[in-house]
């Protein structure tokens, strides 16, 4: 009992996350291989994430003069740990759900304020000019698109009449959310791109700043940091596939397999996105977020409200 | 031995939210003060959560993380020394507050050990969040409302005091700052500053050019 | 987990805040201690619905408007710190003497 | 068991990360090397000081209207049970809210200051 309620979820979160940074390391480079004049044979190599690894391993540790030792170590750590937290919540089948929480919704709510604290307190604890540039810039990103992935999740709950995500999976039954509610999964993926700070929302380690948060990293430090990054962008690719992609329903194969399968659609989404978007500048991305952004999402929920009561 | 581990739970959390409650007044670096604070805030989560009050538990997590996440940049804003690099002691009458919370912190306990509650838990089968909604739809339409009055008049005056940019114009155009000692003149600005340095370092080079 | 024991915790929270809400000098700190008062009053209003109001709906009301004035203390409070630090340059209480007449 | 599992997998993740660092950490570095990156600048003061945020007006009007959402979890799970009642009441709370928004948005606070 032990074993199958207990350790049995502990495990497939954990192990999940860990070998979906491997996915998404291999696909990150393999797919910025493809738009550039770049070795494709290389990039494309399945061990190329192993030799990257490598490489990291054997760099030294470095670390700036008199940072916040304790929070220089937990940010990384606390980072992963909101991943688990939020992949935690996803149901894989109708009867294996990690932690079938009734609140699911607001759970995930809070892995994704929670995030922006985490990745202040990365850039805060280095004491060094850059890294603290980055985090200011990150905090003004993170504070923005939180309300619009609350109104789009809470559109979500709408025809579920719950919060619960077993329900919002059991509502999709008929129909995805994504085609119920058109303008929800567009919405969903931008917040992600703030909350992983990939591609055009990248203002906390943007080249600009050389690099921001990362500036200062270096050997086992960077190597975690970047697993706990590819681990909070799978775990926001589960997400999205349940509550939009209608989680582990479909015909033919085991739910769980339909789960991972939608998971990568969006995480190959997400990483399209990553290459081929423009990049924004924080200051304007305050506007586009409050301006366009929540009115966008405003008008997501009045469509779902409208639908569900119809 | 579900009640073991809830209780073990409980005594942890709590001895977390108290420890770190304390170590708010206690640390140097205001960033850290603030994000104990949160932890604080998190670990009394976790005892809601253990009471079966779902999602007062969940949805303090992610309220508290914003408001640290603004106070500690407040922190930034507003303190000299925001990492605690020197240690201080920012404190006035640190005992009469001592004695008062601590007599606070008795009464209270007292009230809790001796005082008589009914002991009437909620019902097992109760769903928090539905009987909450429905709440809120019903008998207390008004206070939910009346919340939302009170929050637009709240972003209104959040605005109106602090945004630096009116809808005229600077908000403080006009204004000049106070004296830096009673009754003394009033006292610069940068601008200002930069502003006079440059006109003595011309005046300096005109001389210069006049003495040539 | 006994209603007693929470009501102590809730207590310890609401004296520590106390204490910081007299003690600190600083505006931001001020607030903080302020902050933990609320956190334990909530944990109080959880408590009581929980194990001794048999889980009526104004139970968690109450706690939702206790955050609710939290929210609007912190709001308006960091606006009055920026609009007297915009006009004086003061961040600490005693730098207001001036209020006293 | 839902409740010991969501407490147990962040709390295991985090400690796992911790030990993998600590494990793989090579950490001797000289000074030169520990001095903060800056893009060859010239460092003149630690990077801990105070720093205008230039968003903070967001920040606060963010803090009161984040509290709409206490109230919107709850009647969403509600709202297709108790049907247009709800819509309309809700309707009328983020109307409120939004003129906030509004208001905010003409007076600037979306641009940096």
């Amino acid at each position: 009992m032990i074993l199958n309620e207990l350790l049995l979820p502990i495990f497939v979160v954990l192990i999940t996350l860990i070998l979906g940074a491997g996915v998404v390391d291999y696909l990150h480079h393999a797919t910025s291989a493809l738009g550039k004049q770049m070795s494709l044979r290389r990039s494309l190599n399945p061990l190329a994430p192993l030799y990257r690894l490598g490489l990291a391993l054997s760099q030294q540790s470095v670390i700036t003069e008199h940072p916040d030792r304790l929070n220089l170590r937990l940010a990384p750590a606390l980072y992963f740990a909101l991943a688990a937290l939020g992949l935690a919540v996803v149901p894989w089948s109708a009867d294996f759900i990690p932690a079938d929480l009734v609140t699911g919704m607001v759970l995930w709510g809070a892995v994704e304020v929670l995030a922006t604290v985490v990745i202040f307190l990365c850039g805060w604890s280095a004491n060094a000019h850059l890294p603290l540039l980055g985090a200011y810039r990150y905090v003004s990103l993170g504070l923005s698109y939180m309300l619009v992935s609350m109104f789009v999740l809470i559109g979500v709950a709408l025809p579920a009449e719950s919060l619960q995500l077993s329900a919002v999976v059991e509502s999709q039954r008929e129909i995805w959310n994504v085609l119920r509610q058109p303008m929800g999964l567009p919405l969903f993926l931008i917040v992600g791109l703030g909350l992983t700070f990939w591609g055009p929302l990248d203002f906390a380690s943007s080249p600009d700043l050389d690099r921001g948060i990362s500036a200062d990293q270096s050997g086992a430090s960077r190597l975690v940091w970047q697993l706990a990054r590819y681990a909070m962008l799978v775990a926001f690719s589960f997400m999205a596939a349940t509550v939009f992609l209608g989680g582990w329903l479909g015909p033919w194969l085991p739910g769980p397999l339909w789960l991972v399968l939608k998971a990568t659609l969006v995480l190959l989404i997400l990483l399209w996105m990553g290459h081929n978007l423009p990049v924004m500048t924080p200051d304007k991305f305050i506007s586009v977020a409050w301006v366009l952004l929540l009115p966008l999402s405003f008008v997501d929920l009045i469509w779902a409200g409208a639908l569900a009561l119809w | 031995m579900v009640g073991i581990w809830t209780d073990i739970t409980f005594y942890l959390c709590a001895a977390i939210a108290v420890f770190s409650g304390w170590r708010v007044f206690r640390t140097d670096s205001m960033v850290r003060a603030s994000f104990l604070l949160l932890i604080s805030f998190l670990a009394v989560g976790v005892i809601m959560l253990l009471l079966a009050a779902v999602y007062l538990g969940t949805a303090l997590f992610f309220m508290m993380a914003v408001e640290m996440m603004v106070m500690a940049l407040f922190m930034v804003m507003f303190m000299m020394n925001p990492a605690g690099l020197n240690p201080m002691n920012m404190v006035h009458q640190p005992w009469v507050a001592a004695l008062l919370g601590f007599a606070v912190f008795t009464g209270l306990s007292l009230v809790a050990v001796y005082g008589e509650f009914p002991a009437n838990p909620a019902p097992a089968d109760l769903d928090p969040v539905r009987s909450l909604g429905r709440e809120l739809l019903g008998d207390s339409m008004l206070v939910f409302e009346s919340a939302g009055i009170a929050l637009l008049a709240t972003m209104i005056g959040t605005v109106v005091l602090s945004s630096h940019r009116g809808r005229y114009g600077p908000a403080n155009e006009g204004s000049e700052p106070p004296g830096l000692d009673p009754g003394g003149p009033p006292a610069k600005s940068a601008a200002q500053k930069q502003q006079q340095r440059e006109e003595q370092k011309e005046q300096e080079e005109d001389k210069q050019d006049h003495d040539q | 987990m006994t209603l007693t024991m929470l009501l102590i915790v809730g207590a310890a929270l609401i004296g520590t805040g106390l204490y910081g809400a007299l003690s600190q000098q600083s505006f931001v700190m001020l607030m903080m201690g302020l902050e933990l008062m609320l956190n334990g009053i909530m944990l109080y209003a959880v408590a009581f619905w929980a194990l001794a109001g048999h889980g009526i709906p104004e139970g968690q009301l109450l706690t939702i408007i206790v955050m609710a004035v939290m929210a609007i203390e912190m709001a308006m409070g960091f606006a009055l710190v920026v609009a007297v630090f915009r006009t004086s340059q003061a961040d600490t209480t005693e730098a207001l003497q001036d209020l006293k007449h | 068991m839902d409740l010991a599992n969501l407490l147990l997998i962040p709390l295991i993740a985090a400690v796992l990360i911790l030990a993998l660092e600590k494990c793989l950490r090579r950490n001797h570095s000289s000074y030169p090397q520990a001095r903060p990156y800056s893009g060859g600048g010239d460092l003149s003061s630690h990077a801990w000081c105070r720093f205008h945020v230039r968003y903070y007006p967001m920040a606060l009007l963010l803090i009161a209207f984040e509290m709409e959402m206490m109230f919107m979890y709850p009647w969403a799970v509600v709202y297709v049970a108790e049907g247009i009642k709800a819509l309309m009441e809700m309707g009328m709370f983020l109307t409120i809210l939004a003129l906030g928004i509004v208001y905010a948005w003409r007076e600037g606070v979306f641009r940096w200051q």
